[in-house]
């Protein structure tokens, strides 16, 4: 790609080469491109049973049942489908919902809209590590709360949430809970029934899938009920209408096959590329890392450099793909909500950095941006007001 | 298919190349410096300007900002040269928006520029205002 | 595809190889995979390039701007934007809304939500060869009528409406008018400015793209409002949150760029291959067309086999994908409602085989097909009581 | 990936390849048919069976129906052979659909099947019965 050094993993994926022969094999005039629905006729029986490999291969990387597998167009879908779904469904329950003010617009403007229509939301503010503590959601538990919902992964900063010790005491108090693992999904281990997760929001294009298809998990023992949002031929039992895209299901299949079966040597090496990373541009003075050390993703490295305005750097790094922050906030200049949440400056919240590594990434790479983005920062250090010379 | 990063045009780009007219001269009494803004506003700006024969005869600019900003700075480095004191006391922004393609949503860091830019008029050597 | 000869191209299509070479150049690590949000990078920028030339070839096929198409998952979704999103954006100024008995269940249940959010909606009766005359439009038009939809092609008969009469109508009396262009986008010429579509839904996959996207073309002069349905990211104008899938959108684009260019060729071509079915079908005695017999896309034929059990003759194609009726309806047994709207008994309506053409038939797949049902026809009445032998 | 039709069992598909027993016999007095269902109905069938020595000696079919249907007709043709009339009063459709793997859904379809052997009963030749 132009020999830019792709390093904004978070915010997509390249799709792996064996998940794009998978979905060739669903689509051109002899491959199984035929509608999942047509079980009537050999072929349509042929891409219903990929679809349901499928199915079984996203059920498999979070330990449920391939019955709870809702497949949708991607995590912003199966989040709303999810939080709106589920409220809308048990409205006459309880108006309440508890969620964190670091979470992705998906679930941000799902809870607004529900606000929109009569429910209260509270927003927990995370620590200064990025960390909600399972006692603030215990503290904002109220006798009408109906639902959770706190994400996996920050798409920011790369901080995992303790999603077990949170779903458990929602399962205690009889409350649902949801988890958007957009960016935990393949990564990080899930086990929707230890986890106690009764949603559980994937995407596929976060962990080397294609973009355009997700999957919810939805509890089933006891079954839950959703208000679907898209309404016409019944797909997926009713719970999410429109022609199933073979192509795209068994893409996300494959890429968390892959996923599950590569996890702990995938999550070795991009563990330790993020730490040369790190290594190498904290040798600078004023770089802070931002988020928990420890409790995170192994792509994801959130990089403040104090005294260097976000915009230029970003600039003098044309030869990279790295992000200032979340890929959905575009608009530059305004600092980002997460780092804010976190007790960032404005300032400083405008001096960062989002790095994010995935499987396509090398040593070689990490050494040429450590090496660019050091340049970069001195140089601009150097023309700063302040300076000698 | 152009994919050249639309939010910067040619003279920006230009400019951050080299950010030609960075640096200050230390203080003497033939220099004339101005400041304008702070690193929470996003952009903040010192320029250090030798006065000769009641003019500009050099400058230079440290900068803190967006890539407008420093490339605006810089570009203004070639401006100065030769200004009178009353040219840079009238300067207006709207020189440097239009050099440089700045977008509307900049225009305010562009006002610190002409803060900076008027300031050196203000601390003009031999000025009664100079110590501002 | 097993030697099957695939004649259910109004369920689906295989992907056009060159729509598949297109996307192939958004998805493996050296592609054009980036987020097409992320404009910060020349890897973001490459991809929203390809997203802008998709969409104005989307644009381009029905004579709108670019600025009005915005992107989805398919039909289901853009029908339901388009309906729910209106009607619940203008719910003040009426709530009564038109559309037809023939419509796909992506209308239909919308239009059935909104009846459960307060709506009424009048469900009209075409006439027997399929067709909804604009006087019955215009007689159903109320004060309060907010929208009118209509499909542009019936997916189960093949059947055009004339939605340029039905637009101007609306046009004329200020109401808005959806037209659902699933599988007429791409096959018959549309023009939303000429026809006076305020709103027009369109997916790939009818026309040799892939499953699993499509979009709504919304009227921007004077703009029309809707309320989105998906909340997040704020993609799309804020119409439609969700990060956009590149490969996706580029293969909607390049589908019906091709479409567009070979349109005069392929309705030729794959007409004339109807022709030859319905020639030789015909044939046999008892032997009833569905729909009226010139106001209708080339590719579908919908053939009633008077005394002939439906899922026994499908049973006898096995080398054959046909289908009895929609894809949605896979619940074998259950006449489609859509030729009982048309007055065919239930006996006949289970009796009816849809074949379906699509641009990589063959004269020899045709004469196959004829030789089979031929014969399977022949042999399932031959059996049947009231016969001599 | 096994993708065969998940509708239909393995006797179901060995019948439908042949229809074997599928036809009539002209009428004659040693001759007993049983008519059951219609069109409308979705499922029809006429049954025939030549009677000697108090037992069903051969037999044919004709119906208008879905597989399940054609093949529980072919099926019995088979069963009905060497059955007496007491037997055929008491036949119960539930040994077809186990026979048939027949999903529930279609056991409605069988107790057309019954119907029609019972009318067989009912139309033994010699019986006061016989002309229904
Ligand atoms: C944490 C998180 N949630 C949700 C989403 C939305 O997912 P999608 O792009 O599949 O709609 C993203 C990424 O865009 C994300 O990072
Ligand atoms: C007329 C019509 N409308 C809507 C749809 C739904 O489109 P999609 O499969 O893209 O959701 C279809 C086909 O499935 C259709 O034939």
């Amino acid at each position: 790609m132009n020999d830019v050094i792709y390093l904004d993993n978070a915010a997509t994926t390249a799709v792996d080469p064996r998940v794009v022969d998978a979905m060739l094999e669903c689509l051109g005039p002899a491959a199984d491109f035929a509608n999942p629905s047509s079980v009537g006729h050999l072929p349509g029986r042929r891409a219903r049973a990929r679809v349901e490999q499928a199915r079984a291969d996203v059920a498999a990387l979070v330990a449920a049942d391939p019955a709870q597998v809702i497949f949708t167009s991607g995590a912003t879908e199966a989040d709303n489908l999810a939080i709106l779904g589920a409220a809308r469904f048990y409205r006459e329950r309880g108006r309440h919902l508890v969620t964190s003010r670091t979470e992705h617009p998906a679930v941000l403007d799902a809870c607004r809209q529900l606000e929109r229509e009569g429910f209260e939301v509270t927003y927990l503010k995370p620590g200064p590590d990025g960390i909600v503590e399972p006692a603030q959601v215990e503290a904002a538990l109220r006798s009408d709360t109906l639902l959770v919902s706190l994400m996996h992964v920050n798409n920011e900063i790369g901080v995992a949430q303790d999603v077990g010790a949170v779903g458990r005491l929602c399962r205690e108090r009889g409350v649902l809970f949801h988890v958007d693992a957009a960016q935990g999904a393949g990564k990080l281990p899930l086990d929707v029934n230890r986890d106690c997760i009764d949603l559980l929001a994937i995407t596929a294009h976060k962990v080397h899938g294609p973009k355009g298809v997700g999957a919810l998990c939805v509890r089933r023992e006891p079954r839950l009920g959703l208000v679907p949002m898209l309404h016409g031929g019944g797909q997926e039992r009713g719970l999410r209408s429109g022609t199933l895209a073979t192509h795209q299901v068994v893409g996300l299949g494959t890429a968390l096959r892959i996923a599950a079966a590569e996890m702990q040597v995938d999550a070795a090496r991009i563990g330790a590329l993020r730490e040369r990373l790190w290594r190498g541009l904290s040798a600078l003075p004023g770089v802070l890392l931002n988020g928990h050390p420890t409790r995170r993703v192994p792509g994801i490295l959130s990089v403040t450099f104090d005294g260097v305005e976000g915009e230029s750097l970003l600039y003098a790094l044309p030869g990279f793909a790295v992000s200032s922050g979340s890929a959905c906030a575009t608009t530059s200049g305004e600092p980002s909500y997460v780092l804010r949440a976190l007790g960032r400056s404005d300032r400083l919240a405008q001096s960062t950095l989002r790095l994010s590594l995935g499987r396509f990434n090398t040593d070689a790479e990490v050494d040429r941006a450590v090496e660019t983005i050091v340049a970069a920062v001195e140089r601009l250090r150097s023309v700063a007001p302040g300076q000698s010379g | 298919m152009t994919v050249d990063d639309p939010r910067y045009g040619a003279e920006v780009r230009r400019r951050m190349a080299s950010l030609a007219g960075a640096g200050s001269f230390a203080p003497a009494p033939d220099i004339a410096t101005g400041l304008a803004g702070n690193r929470e506003q996003g952009a903040e700006i010192e320029l250090s300007c030798r006065i000769g024969d009641g003019q500009v005869s050099e400058a230079r600019f440290r900068a803190f900002g967006c890539p407008h900003f420093l490339a605006a700075a810089s570009w203004l480095i070639d401006r100065l040269r030769g200004a009178r004191r009353d040219e840079l006391a009238d300067w207006d922004w709207r020189e440097a928006a239009e050099a440089l393609e700045v977008p509307a949503a900049k225009f305010g860091r562009l006002l610190i520029l002409q803060d900076a830019v008027r300031s050196v008029a203000r601390n003009w050597p031999g000025t009664r205002g100079s110590t501002v």
